[in-house]
C-alpha cells in the first residue's frame, strides 16, 4: 500500500507532468528540427508561429462557441484546429515568399537565415499582439480531466491522488502519432526522401529532378501544421499568452538540440530529457521517501537536489552533459 | 622513418583498417595502392591524427606518435594532402598558401599588435615563397581568385602546393593525381623526385594511375580489405596474381568501337 | 544534326569574366564524346553550361533538335539528360540505396531492375547499400555518383571525370559499361583526365584550352596527334 | 515632425547602402560608402539632439558605444572564428557582478558574519574540483575510477554545504531589506571594467575548455544554457550581489548632476554659455561618460583591426573556413578557438561592466536573452560580421532603432489612424497596441536591411 | 502655457505587458477627468505621453524617461512599474532633471530610503507592510503552516522574505519558499516541490496572469493545494474568472479601504477592469500629481513636489475617484483636500502609501471583500 502510494505520488507530481510537458516540448521541437533538417537553419520564429497558429485557432474557437457548436467532451478548439492550421500555413508561406526565398536564391549562410528569422519573430510577435492583445486568453472548454486527483482518491481509497488532464492526454497521443508520421514520411515516402536529399545537397537534388520550390513549400506546410497543433495544445493545457510562446522557444530549442537537430525521434527524446530533468532534479523527495522507509527514518529536510530557482539551469546542465558525450545530440543530429 | 604496427580502425562494426603493419623507409617514395575502400585513406587519416586508431601504434623515427593531433604532427614535419580537396574556399589561392608556414610572428597576437615591422618583413618572405609555388603549379592566373572558385583539378594542385610551402620530413599524398591533367602530372612527378633527391623528403602516395606509380615509387605497398596484401617493386606487384585479381584487372572486355 | 548540340557557348559564373569562349560541343545518338584539356580549361564549366547551370551570354543548346537554351536544369532532367558533377556528387547523409533512388526520382516505373544492374556493375555498392554515402571511400563515392546517373535511364549521360579516384579494375568496368550503354543508343558526354583510356573508347574528342575548342577530332585521331599527346595527354 | 525627420534619415541610411544595387549601378567604392554610413549615423544622432534633446541624443550615444563594444566582442568570436556564442548575456552579467564587487561599499557586519565560511567553502570547492580532475586524469578508466570520482564529489558537496549554508544564511540575515550581502571593495568603479573582463574571460576559459568541441547550433545552445546558469546563480545567491533584490546606487566614475548644479564653477560655466545649469549638468555628465566609453571603444577597435589584418586574422579565417584542413596545416585549432572565445568574452565582460556602471545598479532580472544576446547578434549580423567597423556600425544602428522604434512606431500608428473617427473601435484598438509597434518596427528594419544588404551594412572584405 | 503633459512610463512590452494597459488606462482616466473638469489651473488640460519601461531593461527605460523629460517636456511622471527600472530611472534621469515620479507599483522596501531629493513617491505600500498584514490575515484563520511561492523578482522575493520573517515571528512555519519565474512554459517542477513540502495553504506572491496563476492551476490540477493566499499582485477579477469555482475559499489582501473608492473607480472606467492589480494606484498617482500642481499653482516639479504630501493626507475634505473636479475647485478656493482615491492613499515616511489593506476572499467564483486592515 505504501509502495503504491509512493508510486502514485511520484506519478502525480513527476511522471505525468513530465510526460505531458515533454510531449509539449517535443511537438514544438519537431517543427524546429524539421526546418533545421530540411532548410538548414534554426528558426527562431517558430515560437511565434505557434502563437500565431494558436491565435487563429482561438478566434475560430470563440466563433464556434458563440454559435454553440461543440464536440463535448473534447475541447471545441480541436474542431477549430484545421482552420488555424490553414491560416498558419498561409502565413508561413507568405513569410517564406517575402523573406526567406530571397536568401535561398542568394545561397546565404545559415546564420543569415537565423537572423532573418529573428526579424520574422519580431514582426509576428507584433502581429499577434495587435490582433489578440498581450493578455491571457481563455478558450478551453469541454471536459477538463480524465481523472481528477480527488476522484482518484475516492475511487481507490489511496492516500495520494492522481490527476490526468484531457489536454495532457491529447498532447501525449498527438506527439507520438506525429513523430511516427513524420519519421515515416521522411524516411519512406518519395517526397520525404526528396526533402532529405534537398537538405543534403541542393545542387545535386536539382540534377535529380527534385523541385526545390516544392520541397521548401512542403517543409513549411508541415512546420506550420506542427506549430499550430503544438501552440493550440499548449494553450489548452496552460493558457494562451503571446509572451509565453517566446519563452517557450528556449526549452524547445534545447529539446531539439539535445535530441539531435534534424531527427524527429530526437525531438521526442529531447523533449522528455528536458522535461524530466527539470522536474526530477528539483522535486522534493521528502514525502516520497517517507512512504518507503520506516517512520523513524523519515527525512526532516526536503530532500531536494536543487531549489526550483535552478530548474532552468538544471535542464541546461543536463543538456551540456549530454552534448559533452554526444556532441550532436542523442540521435546524432546534423550540423551546418 | 614511419613504422605502422598492427594498426586497426573500426567504424561501428566494420574494420576499415585491420591489423595493418608496414614501414616507410627514410628517403623513399613509397606507393600505396589498393582497390576502392581498401582502407588507404583511413590509414592515412589514422597516421595523420585525424582518427584515433582502435588498436596498434604508429612510430615516427622511433617516437610513438599514435593519436597525436594533426597540428603536432605537422610540427614534427609530417604533412598530408586530402583526397577530397580541403581548400580554404573563402580565401584566395595565395592566402591559402601563405597561411601554411608555421611559427609566423604575426600569428601571435602580441607581435601582431606591437611588432608590425617584424610581421611585415616575414610576410614579404612568405609571399615570395607562395608566388614561387603558384608559378610552379601553373596557376598564376588564378592566384588572387577565391580557392572555392577553382576547378576540381586546380584544387588538387593547391593541396599539393601547400605541402611545398614548408620543409617537411615526410609527405603523405592522397591521390594528388586524380583529376590532374596528365601532362601537368608528369611535371609534378618530376618535382616530387626533385624534392626527394635534393631536399631528402620522404613521400608516401596513394594513387590509382599505375604509370605514375611506376615512374616514381619504390617500393609499392598494396592494401586490400584493411590489411597489407603485398609489397615490392612495381614489377613484382604488376605480376602478382592476387593484385591483378583484386585491383588491376585485365583491361576492357568490350572492344572499343572503332568508328569508320 | 547531332542529338546534343551546344554551339558557340560563351559565358561565365555570375558577373565574373567569361570562361567559355565560343565553345562548341556535340554528341550524336549512341556516340561517346570525350572532352579533355588542362586543369581550369573550362571543361566542367562547359558541362554545366550544357546542363543549364550557367547563364550563357551567347550560344545555344539543342537536344534532339529542340532548343533547350532557356530551360532550367530540372526541365532538362525531365527531357532525359543526366549529369554527374565532378565534386559533391552524392547525398552524403543518405544511404547508398537512397542515393540511387534519388537518381530515379522522376521515373514512375519500377526501378528495381536498374538498381540491380547498378549493383552488378559496382558490387561494392550492394554491400554498402545501407551505409551513408558520406562514409564511403573516395572511389566508392564516385561509383555511387555514376550509379545515381545511370538510375535516371537517360537519353544523354554527362559524366564529369567519372573515373577520378577509382581503381583500375573499376575503371575498366566502368568504361566497359559506358560502351554498352552507348550501344543502346544513348549519347555520352564525358570529361576525362584519364585521357588516353577515355579517348580510346571515344567516338569523338574535344580538346578545350582556356574555354576554346582547340582540337576536335575522332578519339583515335587525337590519340595519334603528337602535339595533343605531348601537351594534353602526358606524352 | 520629429519622426518624419527620423524616418527620412533612416530611409537615407537604406538608400545609401542600397541604391546602387537597385539601379544596377556598380556599388559605391567601399570607403565612401562606409564613411557615409557612419556620417549618416552621426547625423541621425545629431537630428535627435536638435529635435528631441541633447540629453536624449547623448543617452543614445552612450548606449550605442557600449553596444558597439559588445558587438565587437561577439564579432571576434563569430566573425573571426565562426564560434556561435549565444551566451553573451552571461558574460555581460559577469561584468555587472564585477561592477558591484569592486565598487559597492563593503558590508562590515556581513563580512564578520559569514565571509570566513564563504571563503572556506570556496577553497574546498577548488580542492574538490582539483581532486576530481586529478583522479580523472591519473587513474585508468574503470569502475573504480568512477566510484572514486563519485565519492570525491559527494564528500566535497557535503563538506562544502556544511560551511557554506550557515555562512550564507548569516550574511543574508544582515539587514536583508537593503543589504544582506557581502558588499564590494569600495574601489573606484572604473576598475570594475578590466575586472569584469577578467571575470568573463575566466568563465569563458572554463566553458571553452569543456564546450568548444561542439559545433554550430550545438555550441550555441550550450553557451545559451551556460548563460542561463550564470544568471540563475546571480539571481539566487543573495549573499553575493543581493540576487533579484538588486544592488542600486553604485558609485559613478563621473560627477553627479546635483553636485554640478550646486558647484559654482559649473553654474558659472553654464551661464557663460547661456545654458540652463540643470539641463547642461546632465549633458555634461553624459559627455563625460561618452568620452570614457569612446576611449574603450577606440582601444578595442584598434586592437581588433590590427589583429584581424595580420597573419593572425588570416589564420583565424582559415580555421573558420575549414578546421580539419587548418589543423592539418599545423594550426592548433582547439587552442585558437579557446583564445578567441576568451578574448571575445573579455570584451563583452568589459562592456557589461560599463553598462552596469552607466545604469548605476545591477538588476539580475534584466539579463534576458532577447535584450542581451539576440539584440547583440542582430547588431553583428546587420552591421556585417567579420568586419570590425561593421560590428561597430551595427551596434549604433540597432541600438538607435531599438530606442527610436518606439516613437517611430507611435507616429506610424497615429498617421495610419488619423483618418478614422475618434471613437472608431479599430482606431482605439490600434492606438492601444502602439507599444507593440516597437518590436515590429525593429523587425521590419532588420528585415529590410538584411534584404538589401544580406552580408550586412559593411560586409567582410 | 497650454497643455500640461504627464509621462506614463510602464512596461508595455516585456514580462508584465498584460498588466500595464489597464494601469495606463487608469492613469489616463484621472488625467481626462482633470482636463474635462475645466478647473485645472485655469482651464488647462492634461495629456498623457506613454513610454515603455520594458519592466526589465534599465537602459531602455532610462532612455525612454530621458525622452519623456527632455524631449516631450513632461511635467511629472506616473511610473515606473517594476522596482528595478524605477530605481534606474529615478537615480539616472529623474533626480538629475528634478522630475517628480509617482510609482503605482514599485513596492521594494529599498525604495523607502533611496536618495531622491524629495522627488519620488509611490501610491503602493512597501512590501514590509504587506508581509505583516498577510501574516495577520492567515493567523486569524488559524493556519499555522504554509508553503510560499514567489515570482523571482525584487517584488516577489522582497515580499516573500518580509512575510516569512513576520509569519515565523508570529509562530507559524514555512515549509518551503520556492521561486517561480514569470512567463515560463511550465510550472510542474515548482508545484511538485511545493506539494512535497506540504503546508495547509499555499501563499502565492506574484502576478495574477503570470507564473502565479500557472502555479495555482498546476496545484489545483494535481490536487497539491486547495486554498491559496494571494498577494496584491494576484488580486483581480480575472483570476477567479479564469480558474473558476476551484478557487473558492482562497483569500488574500490588496491595498484598499473600507471606503467605496475601488468600486467607484470601477464604475468610472467603462471598459477597463479597475480591480486588476495597480489600476487604482495608477489612477491615484496621476490624480495626486494634478492636485499637487493645482495646490502649488505651478507645473514645475521642484515646486509642486512639496505639495504632494499635503493633498494626499489629512486635514481636508476626502476625495474619492470621480471627484477630482471637486477637489480642484476646493484647492483653487484655498481649501484643503485629503485625497483618498481608489486605493485609500495615505502617504507616510518619504512619500509612500501607508498601506491600508482590504482582506478579500473568493466566494462563488468572485472576489469579495471581507474586511479591512
Ligand atoms: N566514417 C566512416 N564510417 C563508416 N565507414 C567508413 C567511414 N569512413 C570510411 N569507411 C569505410 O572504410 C572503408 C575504407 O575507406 P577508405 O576511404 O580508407 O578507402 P580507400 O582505400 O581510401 O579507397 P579509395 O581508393 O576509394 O579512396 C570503406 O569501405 C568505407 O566505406
Ligand atoms: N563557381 C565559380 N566561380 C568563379 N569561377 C569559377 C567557378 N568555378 C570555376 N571557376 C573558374 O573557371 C575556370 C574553369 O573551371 P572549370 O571547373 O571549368 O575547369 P576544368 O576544365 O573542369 O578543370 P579541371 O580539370 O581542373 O576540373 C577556372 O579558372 C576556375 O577558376
Ligand atoms: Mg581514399
Ligand atoms: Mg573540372
Amino acid at each position: 500500500m505504501e509502495l503504491l502510494n509512493a508510486f502514485i505520488l511520484l506519478s502525480n507530481f513527476v511522471l505525468v507532468p513530465a510526460i505531458a510537458y515533454g510531449s509539449q516540448l517535443a511537438l514544438g521541437a519537431l517543427g524546429v528540427t524539421l526546418i533545421y533538417g530540411i532548410l538548414r537553419f534554426s528558426n527562431f520564429a517558430h515560437g511565434d508561429t505557434m502563437a500565431f497558429g494558436a491565435m487563429v485557432t482561438i478566434l475560430f474557437t470563440w466563433w464556434f462557441q458563440s454559435m454553440g457548436i461543440s464536440i463535448d467532451p473534447l475541447p471545441t478548439a480541436l474542431l477549430a484546429l484545421p482552420f488555424g492550421i490553414l491560416c498558419c500555413i498561409g502565413f508561413v508561406l507568405a513569410t517564406d515568399r517575402i523573406v526567406y526565398r530571397f536568401y535561398r536564391r542568394q545561397k546565404a549562410a545559415p546564420v543569415i537565415f537565423l537572423i532573418a528569422s529573428m526579424g520574422v519573430m519580431f514582426v509576428t510577435n507584433g502581429i499577434v499582439r495587435f490582433i489578440i492583445g498581450p493578455n491571457d486568453q481563455q478558450f478551453a472548454d469541454g471536459e477538463r480531466f480524465i481523472v481528477k486527483a480527488r476522484t482518484f482518491k475516492q475511487m481507490t481509497g489511496l492516500e495520494e491522488g492522481l490527476s490526468f488532464k484531457v489536454s495532457q492526454g491529447i498532447t501525449v497521443v498527438t506527439a507520438i502519432l506525429v513523430v511516427i508520421a513524420l519519421f515515416w514520411f521522411l524516411n519512406r515516402t518519395r517526397t520525404g526522401k526528396s526533402m532529405r536529399a534537398y537538405s543534403d545537397n541542393e545542387d545535386l537534388a536539382l540534377l535529380s529532378g527534385i523541385n526545390p520550390d516544392k520541397v521548401v513549400m512542403v517543409a513549411w506546410i508541415i512546420a506550420a501544421t506542427l506549430a499550430t497543433i503544438a501552440g493550440t495544445l499548449y494553450g489548452l493545457d496552460k493558457s494562451f499568452k503571446p509572451f509565453t510562446y517566446l519563452q517557450l522557444l528556449l526549452p524547445i530549442f534545447a529539446a531539439a538540440i539535445v535530441g539531435g537537430l534534424g531527427s524527429p525521434i530526437g525531438a521526442i527524446a529531447g523533449g522528455f530529457v528536458i522535461a524530466f530533468s527539470e522536474i526530477m532534479v528539483t522535486y522534493a523527495y521528502k514525502k516520497f521517501i517517507a512512504y518507503l522507509v520506516p517512520e523513524s527514518w523519515e527525512p526532516d529536510t526536503l530532500v531536494q537536489l536543487l531549489s526550483t530557482d535552478y530548474k532552468f539551469a538544471v535542464s541546461f546542465m543536463i543538456l551540456l552533459l549530454v552534448l559533452l558525450f554526444r556532441p550532436t545530440g542523442i540521435f546524432a543530429g546534423k550540423s551546418v | 622513418m614511419i613504422k605502422v604496427e598492427n594498426l586497426a580502425k573500426r567504424f561501428g562494426g566494420f574494420y576499415a583498417v585491420n591489423n595493418a603493419s608496414l614501414e616507410i623507409a627514410k628517403g623513399s617514395i613509397t606507393g600505396l595502392i589498393g582497390p576502392n575502400g581498401a582502407g588507404k585513406t583511413t590509414l592515412f587519416n589514422v597516421i595523420a591524427g585525424v582518427h584515433k586508431p582502435s588498436a596498434g601504434r604508429v612510430l615516427l623515427d622511433g617516437e610513438d606518435i599514435t593519436g597525436l593531433p594533426p597540428h603536432s604532427l605537422f610540427d614534427r614535419g609530417l604533412l598530408r594532402t586530402f583526397q577530397i580537396a580541403h581548400e580554404f574556399s573563402t580565401m584566395t589561392v595565395r592566402e591559402n598558401l601563405m597561411m601554411v608556414p608555421p611559427d609566423q610572428a604575426g600569428e601571435r597576437l602580441w607581435d601582431a599588435w606591437f611588432k608590425p615591422g617584424l610581421v611585415r618583413s616575414q610576410e614579404a618572405e612568405i609571399r615570395k615563397k607562395a608566388d614561387e609555388v603558384i608559378e610552379f603549379l601553373e596557376i598564376s592566373h588564378v592566384a588572387d581568385e577565391l580557392a572555392g572558385n577553382l576547378s576540381g583539378g586546380q584544387k588538387k594542385l593547391l593541396e599539393l602546393g601547400r605541402t611545398m610551402m614548408v620543409d617537411a620530413k615526410i609527405v603523405f599524398l592522397d591521390e594528388v593525381g586524380a583529376g590532374v591533367n596528365r601532362t601537368l602530372l608528369n611535371t609534378i612527378g618530376d618535382a616530387i623526385l626533385r624534392l626527394n633527391k635534393e631536399r631528402g623528403y620522404t613521400f608516401c602516395m596513394i594513387e590509382h594511375d599505375m604509370d605514375f606509380i611506376g615512374r616514381l615509387c619504390d617500393p609499392v605497398i598494396v592494401m586490400a580489405e584493411g590489411t597489407v596484401l603485398a609489397e615490392g617493386t612495381i614489377d613484382d606487384i604488376k605480376s602478382n596474381e592476387q593484385v591483378i585479381e583484386a585491383y588491376l584487372g585485365t583491361g576492357l572486355k568490350n572492344k572499343p568501337q572503332v568508328s569508320a | 544534326m547531332s542529338y546534343l548540340s551546344a554551339s558557340n557557348m560563351t559565358g561565365g559564373y555570375g558577373r565574373g569574366a567569361d570562361i567559355l569562349h565560343d565553345c562548341t560541343i556535340e554528341a550524336a545518338e549512341g556516340e561517346i564524346a570525350v572532352i579533355v584539356g588542362p586543369n581550369g580549361a573550362g571543361k566542367s564549366t562547359a558541362m554545366k553550361a550544357v546542363f543549364g547551370m550557367l547563364n550563357l551570354r551567347k550560344g545555344s543548346v539543342t537536344l534532339d533538335g529542340e532548343d533547350i537554351t532557356r530551360l532550367t536544369p530540372q526541365d532538362r532532367v525531365a527531357k532525359g539528360m543526366a549529369f554527374v558533377p565532378q565534386t559533391s556528387n552524392v547525398f552524403p547523409s543518405m544511404s547508398v540505396e537512397e542515393n540511387l533512388e534519388m537518381g530515379a526520382f522522376l521515373r514512375r516505373d519500377n526501378i528495381n531492375g536498374t538498381m540491380e544492374q547498378v549493383y552488378e556493375l559496382f558490387p561494392i555498392l550492394k554491400e554498402k547499400r545501407r551505409q551513408n554515402a558520406g562514409e564511403l571511400s573516395g572511389g566508392q563515392r564516385q561509383q555511387v555518383a555514376v550509379g545515381r546517373a545511370l538510375m535516371t535511364q537517360p537519353k544523354l549521360l554527362m559524366l564529369d571525370e567519372p573515373t577520378a579516384g577509382v581503381s583500375p579494375i573499376v575503371m575498366d568496368e566502368l568504361f566497359d559499361r559506358i560502351i554498352e550503354v552507348a550501344r543502346t543508343g544513348i549519347s555520352i558526354l564525358m570529361v576525362e583526365q584519364n585521357a588516353r583510356q577515355a579517348l580510346n573508347i571515344a567516338d569523338k574528342g574535344y580538346v578545350l584550352v582556356q574555354g576554346r575548342n582547340r582540337f576536335t577530332d575522332t578519339g583515335e585521331a587525337l590519340m595519334n596527334d603528337p602535339e595533343v599527346r605531348k601537351s594534353f595527354l602526358g606524352g | 515632425m520629429i519622426v518624419t525627420l527620423l524616418g527620412l534619415a533612416c530611409f537615407a541610411l537604406l538608400v545609401v547602402s542600397l541604391t546602387p544595387r537597385l539601379v544596377g549601378m556598380a556599388p559605391l567604392p567601399d570607403r565612401i560608402r562606409n564613411v557615409s554610413l557612419f556620417a549618416i549615423m552621426a547625423l541621425l544622432i545629431t537630428i535627435v539632439g536638435l529635435i528631441q534633446s541633447w540629453n536624449v541624443a547623448l543617452a543614445l550615444l552612450n548606449l550605442c558605444l557600449i553596444s558597439s563594444i559588445m558587438a565587437l566582442g561577439v564579432n571576434i568570436q563569430w566573425g573571426y572564428a565562426g564560434l556561435l556564442n549565444v551566451g553573451i548575456m552571461g558574460f555581460a552579467a559577469l561584468g555587472g557582478v564585477a561592477a558591484v564587487l569592486i565598487s559597492a561599499d563593503p558590508v562590515a557586519d556581513a563580512w564578520a558574519a559569514g565571509a570566513l565560511g564563504i571563503f572556506v567553502s570556496f577553497i574546498l570547492a577548488v580542492v574538490t574540483v582539483m581532486a576530481a580532475i586529478y583522479t580523472y586524469r591519473n587513474i585508468a578508466p574503470s569502475m573504480a575510477r568512477n566510484l572514486a570520482l563519485f565519492a570525491i564529489i559527494v564528500i566535497g558537496l557535503v563538506v562544502i554545504r556544511y560551511f557554506y549554508g550557515p555562512a550564507r544564511d548569516a550574511i543574508e540575515d544582515v539587514n536583508p531589506a537593503s543589504e544582506g550581502y557581502l558588499g564590494g571593495l569600495g574601489l573606484p568603479i572604473i576598475l570594475a571594467w578590466p575586472v569584469g573582463g577578467v571575470f568573463a574571460g575566466l568563465a569563458a576559459w572554463v566553458i571553452g575548455k569543456t564546450a568548444l568541441g561542439l559545433r554550430s547550433d550545438y555550441l550555441a545552445i550550450a553557451t545559451l544554457g551556460i548563460a542561463e546558469i550564470i544568471v540563475a546563480i546571480i539571481k539566487h545567491e543573495d549573499w553575493l550581489t543581493r540576487g533579484v533584490k538588486n544592488v542600486s546606487g553604485l558609485p559613478r566614475p563621473v560627477p553627479y548632476e546635483i553636485d554640478l548644479q550646486q558647484s559654482q564653477w559649473f553654474v558659472d560655466l553654464a551661464t557663460r554659455l547661456g545654458q540652463d545649469p540643470a539641463l547642461s549638468s546632465s549633458v555634461f555628465v553624459k559627455l563625460c561618460y561618452a568620452i570614457l566609453f569612446a576611449i574603450v571603444l577606440l582601444a578595442v577597435l584598434w586592437l581588433s583591426e590590427r589583429a584581424l589584418n595580420s597573419p593572425w586574422g588570416r589564420m583565424m579565417r582559415a580555421i573558420r573556413d575549414n578546421e580539419v584542413s587548418a589543423n592539418a596545416m599545423g594550426k592548433d585549432v582547439v587552442a585558437r578557438h579557446l583564445q578567441v572565445f576568451v578574448l571575445g568574452s573579455i570584451v563583452v565582460g568589459i562592456a557589461g561592466a560599463m553598462l552596469t556602471t552607466l545604469d548605476g545598479q545591477l538588476t539580475p532580472g534584466a539579463y534576458q536573452p532577447l535584450r542581451f544576446t539576440f539584440l547583440i547578434w542582430v547588431m553583428v549580423i546587420l552591421g556585417g560580421s567579420g568586419n570590425n567597423w561593421g560590428a561597430v556600425l551595427g551596434g549604433f544602428v540597432v541600438w538607435f532603432f531599438w530606442i527610436q522604434a518606439e516613437p517611430i512606431g507611435s507616429w506610424l500608428m497615429e498617421t495610419i489612424t488619423s483618418g478614422m473617427a475618434e471613437d472608431n473601435a479599430l482606431r482605439i484598438h490600434l492606438l492601444n497596441s502602439t507599444a507593440h509597434m516597437r518590436l515590429m518596427t525593429m523587425g521590419i528594419i532588420l528585415l529590410l536591411v538584411l534584404r538589401f544588404s544580406p552580408r550586412g551594412l559593411i560586409p567582410e572584405k | 502655457h497650454g497643455d500640461v503633459k504627464l509621462g506614463v512610463i510602464l512596461g508595455f512590452t516585456g514580462p508584465i505587458e498584460s498588466l500595464t494597459p489597464a494601469m495606463a488606462a487608469g492613469a489616463e482616466q484621472a488625467m481626462s477627468e482633470v482636463s474635462e473638469s475645466g478647473k485645472f489651473m485655469g482651464g488647462k488640460s492634461i495629456t498623457s505621453v506613454r513610454a515603455d519601461s520594458t519592466c526589465v531593461d534599465s537602459a531602455a527605460a532610462s532612455a525612454a524617461a530621458e525622452r519623456l523629460i527632455t524631449s516631450d517636456g513632461v511635467s511629472g511622471i506616473v511610473g515606473a512599474d517594476c522596482s528595478g527600472v524605477t530605481t534606474a530611472i529615478l537615480t539616472n534621469v529623474a533626480v538629475a532633471n528634478g522630475m517628480v515620479m509617482i510609482s503605482p507599483s514599485a513596492t521594494s522596501p529599498a525604495l523607502s530610503d533611496v536618495e531622491d531629493n524629495g522627488l519620488f513617491f509611490r501610491t503602493s505600500p512597501s512590501d514590509a507592510r504587506q508581509g505583516q498584514v498577510m501574516t495577520e490575515v492567515i493567523m486569524d484563520r488559524d493556519i499555522k503552516s504554509v508553503a510560499i511561492t514567489y515570482t523571482n523578482n525584487d517584488y516577489g522575493k522582497g515580499l516573500a522574505d518580509a512575510f516569512q520573517s513576520s509569519f515565523e515571528a508570529a509562530g507559524g512555519t514555512v515549509t518551503i519558499s520556492a521561486a517561480h519565474e514569470d512567463g515560463k512554459a511550465d510550472y510542474s517542477a515548482e508545484v511538485g516541490a511545493l506539494a512535497a513540502a506540504g503546508g495547509d495553504v499555499l501563499v502565492v506572491v506574484g502576478y495574477l496572469d503570470q507564473g502565479g496563476k500557472g502555479v495555482i492551476e498546476g496545484s489545483l490540477d494535481s490536487g497539491a493545494f486547495d486554498t491559496f493566499v494571494l498577494s496584491d499582485g494576484m488580486v483581480g477579477d480575472s483570476l477567479p474568472e479564469a480558474i473558476g469555482s476551484d478557487l473558492n475559499g482562497s483569500f488574500g489582501q490588496a491595498p484598499g479601504t473600507d471606503s467605496e473608492g475601488a468600486a467607484m473607480l470601477n464604475d468610472l472606467m467603462a471598459d477597463v477592469d479597475a480591480s486588476a492589480p495597480y489600476v487604482a494606484e495608477s489612477y491615484d498617482a496621476a490624480a495626486l500629481i494634478a492636485l499637487a500642481m493645482q495646490a502649488a499653482d505651478s507645473t514645475d516639479p521642484s515646486v509642486y513636489k512639496e505639495k504632494i504630501m499635503d493633498v494626499a493626507n489629512a486635514p481636508g475634505e476626502k476625495i474619492m475617484p470621480g471627484e477630482l473636479g471637486k477637489a480642484l475647485e476646493i484647492i483653487a478656493g484655498g481649501g484643503d483636500v485629503d485625497y483618498v482615491g481608489g486605493s485609500n492613499v495615505e502617504l507616510i515616511g518619504a512619500g509612500e502609501s501607508a498601506g491600508s489593506y482590504r482582506e478579500i476572499e473568493i466566494k462563488d467564483g468572485a472576489l469579495s471583500t471581507v474586511g479591512f486592515r
